[in-house]
């Protein structure tokens, strides 16, 4: 089991945060906690399709993580993406749309859970394929070069990924990439311990998943995916670094999955004293609290906070009814960005020449 | 016989296969603890313990490779590759290695290794996750691919794929794990490089493998009734292919049409059709139609998906045109 | 027109581009210092410098991802693969990433890169090393697949592939770098998606791509002159494949065959030979066949090689064997 | 440029090597040089196509780690491998025969220069695309988890690869899996400072390349590769830990390639200065005055060991020469190891199905 603690760098004493920054952070943790239950209900009741993994238990990581990256910054995430989408401001209609594969989804329908873009948020995209992301981000990072001097206010990628992700090719060829380049990217590993059923002793031969940038000489950090402002700092810092000195680095942020892999895993593999342990660590739940404790919130601002946000998921959940299926007529649609002479239109019971068929 | 599922089918013969022959050892991403992502290991890591069920991290290329490896010193690999999508990350192990070996080193070592992987789409996965791309393999010398249709041949080629000392890519479609079919008990060891008539016919001869073979028969059935009397061809296995048998049966029924699961460009149905107008030409009444997916990435949208992948009344349309352009008369 | 290589077409092309374009850039092993395996990039890192013209480690997969992403912000990178063989390291990326982005993400992004890349066997280079596996390529939506013939198409088809905004797959073979042919000065842009008659004919029509159109056309102009009119389609465009062309040329002739270096089963020839019976079934008068390659893994041997790879001496026989079975009368 | 002494561990002063131990590592030294030579000739000759990949400048590296390697051991290597094959035991004869493309080659001369195999001398293969040798090697060590006990007596693998190779997806992936399941396996990398014409710098941005087990905790030393019984002594060390400890060891010997990268290369990249330096450094040049100096050898039966070696590859010519070329009639010989049916057995110009044409 991933101590959160050993080897993160003692940070200097923390100036407080003001109410505000944290009633913010809180809802949001709310907005993702509550979004997340009702796609999960959704799935069950067939609304949704596919695969659906949730960023439950993950929310303090998903929001520091966001709270640290700019509007000018790309990223690029996993398919565990949901709540990383609403804290990037994605609308929650669209995104509950999208799982719906409805057409006002902000992949228009066609990608679904795992698939979550948007162009203008400099979202570019949830991956289904395990590392999948992880070259294309690096890409993004290398066209950063040719656009502009390094500096404070200059552009930088980050890039997520998972424990069990760090065991692929394609980890090990980006990051060499990244360092030798000089590229303005953060690899963020989400170490929720577990790749499906698979703890991090079991698949990585090196736990300490911080530490794995030695190959590359790329400096790494574990933080406590639990702490919302220690996330968002180290974040801060390691964008900076990749700003300034164009400099790639491994944030690891130790976090926990409440639920199964994906929504139909029941998690069987998990023991009862576990999944006990985990609830007990439950990032919503201790924000809200700590909250309360200090003063920030009390009952009725938290349950207001707790509410709206099921007010919106509700209003999502209308907008991604009431949306129109994608037309069959638009199957072809993004067939290609350049036309060109030839392409395939043509449905299953289609001859492959138009103009139907001879015969003797 | 036994009444059984695609899955338990497999399931049982990984497990005969594993009490039958020590040298037979499991490897793949969530076989063990979790039980397979589609369950079909369930039980054996278990019954037989972590050396003989090996669950890999994710790392495709190197745990493939690895098989590769054991097997030339004569272990007998059985790899769980979670979905043929997930196999492009092991393709130059698969294509460039293991395909090659016995040739390419004059014989002295062989691959008898098995990639079991399922494919398909309608299951909402979208583009990356839905993909048949069996036809890459089959083009591949080197390769045996096999794509049983029913429990029993899920069985009989399981059983001949893990005892054949050559690189077997098994292909198992999401669709079938649940799909029941009676099974002989006993060992049953299925014949690679042969196809088989799975309805007789006079009229016309649909040629599928898979998946897709289902909806072949349950459209030659129903025609049957209106007086179409169709032939099915299951290929079962894609390399070798059995050529005369697909053109034995057109020779005789003189009409065509293939069922695949795959895009149509370059499609398996491309080899059966450019297979038939050259071995039954003289025969043939129609041209060789091909049923196939629309060629684009496969949307996530369930109405986008639905009309995008061939079904059994795409079948039976494109079955209507080439009687009627024979004038066939019911 | 100038008298030039199909190699110095390419460099000339890559330079005028990247004077063009500053967001053209190149990636790729050993292609700047070492000038490119097969030289095309001479000269050019020292005109543009190592920002535009990179040297990669050998990360395949690597560094065609990065060139994906790079091309999702506006870049367009064009990358070199040593041989299609090493691509199946990247093809996880090709195929599951640059080929699946447009469509999966509802239009929002695109992916202006080309991947250059030579197959081809008869260099003795072995089995892992001689493969032709563009119809793999040609097979999945998504993907754009040129593969030109001669250094004007290498010219004009290059310019083009950098202009278009999808992903596309430049494939070069290894045995035309040295070809000479007469090359169009100033801009030229072909069209991807367009297949060309190179050779009128009345008797009979070759279909080929690549190198072997070369070989269709030496073989074209010598049965002219014992009175065979043979009509010689250049495919040009793999994906989207220009079927029209291919079955207007065949109806007007009743006669085919293919040659395509690949494999024959599932190859590219499987899906010329399935569309030309569908499309010109009342025009032919003799079964569409296959000049290809062994199905073997290509042995090192010379004398094994050249029993294993299509000739002219090949296509001058199965020619003939459709002129016989037609009662072609000279 | 690699320091080859840097990070090498100072190890107890040797005991003196036996005299007929010096000579015999010589013999052997001598004879994959003039090997070399002469299949560059031959290839500039024509008698031997496709690319062929020279030892010249590693042969100390080569001897040195044959001369750990036991019989019952398992070797995997790459294309650049003559100089493996004949100090593993291969006839010369039958090597020059497989670069010639014969049927009596070690391959059957269905692999050629690339692809040097042999299975009764547990050598089981070059490898021609960089990094495929990885995976197959660390599962042959997974094999032998399954034949025996550890212990000084079991049998281990070596697996050999280049500095340029260290940056390929397959090397993270079996590296991890070799130290995850603990497999009895020396990775070997032989670091001759290019890939083609690639400095390891240029590459890998941890130019260290024997730390590069950092990311799966897995032990690397470095030795100079020049010195024979250094590179020797490293790798018995490393195998001894494979055998008794099934864990696994990166060893990178520092080497050098005297040549071009293959047969065909002049490598203009490099300077004459850089050439020279590289030239006075040759290490069969170096061992054989060493051995006049410590009076092992005099200049006589120096050069009656060099005049053994010409007439071996004299002989070896010969004999590839004589050698018969495959029978085109086997070229589907080895087309599956367990016949199936219908297994396409066609000539370029036969028809797909046997029973020629129909026609109308
Ligand atoms: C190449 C590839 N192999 C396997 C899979 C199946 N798969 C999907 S998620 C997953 C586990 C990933 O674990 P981790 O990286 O820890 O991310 P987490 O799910 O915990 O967020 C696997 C094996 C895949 N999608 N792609
Ligand atoms: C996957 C793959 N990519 C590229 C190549 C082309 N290639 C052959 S050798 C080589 C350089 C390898 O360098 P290194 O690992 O240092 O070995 P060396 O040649 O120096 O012995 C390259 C790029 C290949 N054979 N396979
Ligand atoms: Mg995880
Ligand atoms: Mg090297």
């Amino acid at each position: 089991m991933t101590d959160p603690h050993a080897g993160v760098a003692a940070t200097a004493v923390r100036q407080p945060e003001p109410p505000q920054i944290w009633r913010d952070y809180y809802q949001q943790m709310s907005l993702i906690r509550a979004f997340e239950l009702r796609a999960a209900e959704m799935y069950q009741r067939a609304k949704i399709g596919g695969y659906c993994h949730l960023n439950v238990g993950e929310e303090a990581t998903v929001v520091g993580l966001m709270a640290a990256l700019a509007p000018r910054d790309y990223l690029f995430t996993t398919y565990r993406e949901h709540g990383y989408a609403l804290a990037r401001g994605m609308e929650a209609g669209r995104v509950m749309a999208e799982l719906f594969g409805k057409s006002t989804g902000v992949s228009g329908g066609r990608g679904g859970s795992m698939h979550l873009f948007d162009q203008r948020l400099r979202m570019l995209g949830g991956y289904g394929i395990v590392g999948g992301q992880i070259p294309p981000a690096t890409g993004a990072a290398l066209a950063l070069t040719y656009r502009g001097e390094p500096g404070p206010n200059a552009e930088a990628v980050m890039c997520l990924l998972g424990d069990g992700t760090t065991n692929i090719g394609s980890f090990h060829e980006s990051l060499n990439l990244a360092a030798l380049w000089h590229l303005p990217i953060v690899y963020v590993i989400v170490n929720n311990g577990l790749g499906m059923a698979t703890t991090v002793e079991h698949a990585s031969a090196e736990p300490d998943l911080y530490k794995r940038g030695c190959s590359y000489r790329m400096d790494g950090v574990r933080v406590d995916g639990n702490d919302v402002i220690a996330v968002r700092d180290a974040a801060r810092e390691a964008l900076t670094r990749a700003r300034v000195e164009h400099k790639p680095t491994i944030l690891e942020a130790v976090s926990q999955r409440l639920r199964g892999h994906s929504v139909v895993d029941p998690a069987r593999y998990r023991t009862a004293a576990e999944t006990e342990r985990l609830r007990s660590h439950d990032p919503v739940h201790m924000v809200r609290a700590r909250l309360i404790d200090d003063g920030v919130l009390d009952e009725d601002s938290a349950r207001r906070i707790d509410e709206s946000a099921e007010a919106q998921v509700n209003a999502a959940v209308a907008f991604a009814e009431e949306s129109p299926d994608p037309d069959v007529a638009t199957l072809f649609e993004y067939a290609y960005a350049t036309p060109v002479p030839n392409t395939p239109h043509r449905l299953p019971a289609d001859p492959v020449i138009a103009g139907g068929m001879a015969g003797s | 016989m036994t009444m059984q599922t695609y899955r338990q089918a497999l399931h049982d013969t990984l497990r005969t296969e594993l009490l039958h022959d020590e040298s037979v050892i499991l490897l793949g991403e969530e076989i063990g603890i979790f039980e397979g992502s589609y369950k079909i290991t369930a039980g054996l890591l278990s019954e037989f313990g972590p050396a003989r069920v090996r669950d890999t991290p994710i790392s495709e290329g190197g745990f493939v490779g690895a098989a590769i490896g054991a097997a030339m010193l004569g272990m007998r690999p059985v790899v769980e590759i979670m979905t043929i999508n997930f196999s492009l990350q092991a393709i130059d192990q698969i294509v460039n290695h293991a395909a090659k070996m016995h040739a390419m080193f004059g014989g002295q070592v062989s691959v008898p290794m098995v990639i079991r992987t399922p494919g398909g789409g309608g299951q909402q996965l979208a583009a990356t996750h839905s993909q048949n791309l069996e036809v890459w393999y089959a083009h591949v010398p080197g390769m045996k691919v096999v794509a049983p249709a029913t429990p029993a041949d899920a069985k009989a080629l399981l059983t001949a794929a893990i005892r054949d000392d050559d690189p077997v890519l098994f292909l198992e479609n999401l669709a079938l794990y649940n799909t029941k079919g009676e099974v002989p008990d006993g060992e049953q060891v299925g014949q690679i490089g042969a196809a088989a008539v799975v309805k007789q016919g006079r009229d016309l001869t649909v040629i599928s493998y898979s998946r897709a073979v289902s909806i072949a028969l349950e459209v030659a059935n129903q025609l049957e009734r209106d007086g179409v009397s169709v032939e099915v061809v299951d290929l079962r296995s894609l390399r070798p292919l059995d050529r005369e048998t697909v053109c034995a049966s057109v020779r005789k029924t003189s009409r065509a049409v293939v069922l695949e699961d795959d895009w149509l460009s370059y499609g398996v149905g491309a080899e059966i059709a450019a297979t038939i107008q050259e071995g039954a030409f003289d025969y043939l009444d129609a041209p060789v139609r091909r049923v196939a997916a629309a060629e684009i990435p496969l949307p996530y949208a369930k109405s986008l998906e639905t009309a995008a992948l061939p079904t059994a009344a795409d079948l039976v349309k494109v079955i209507g045109e080439v009687l009627d352009a024979t004038r066939f008369t019911r």
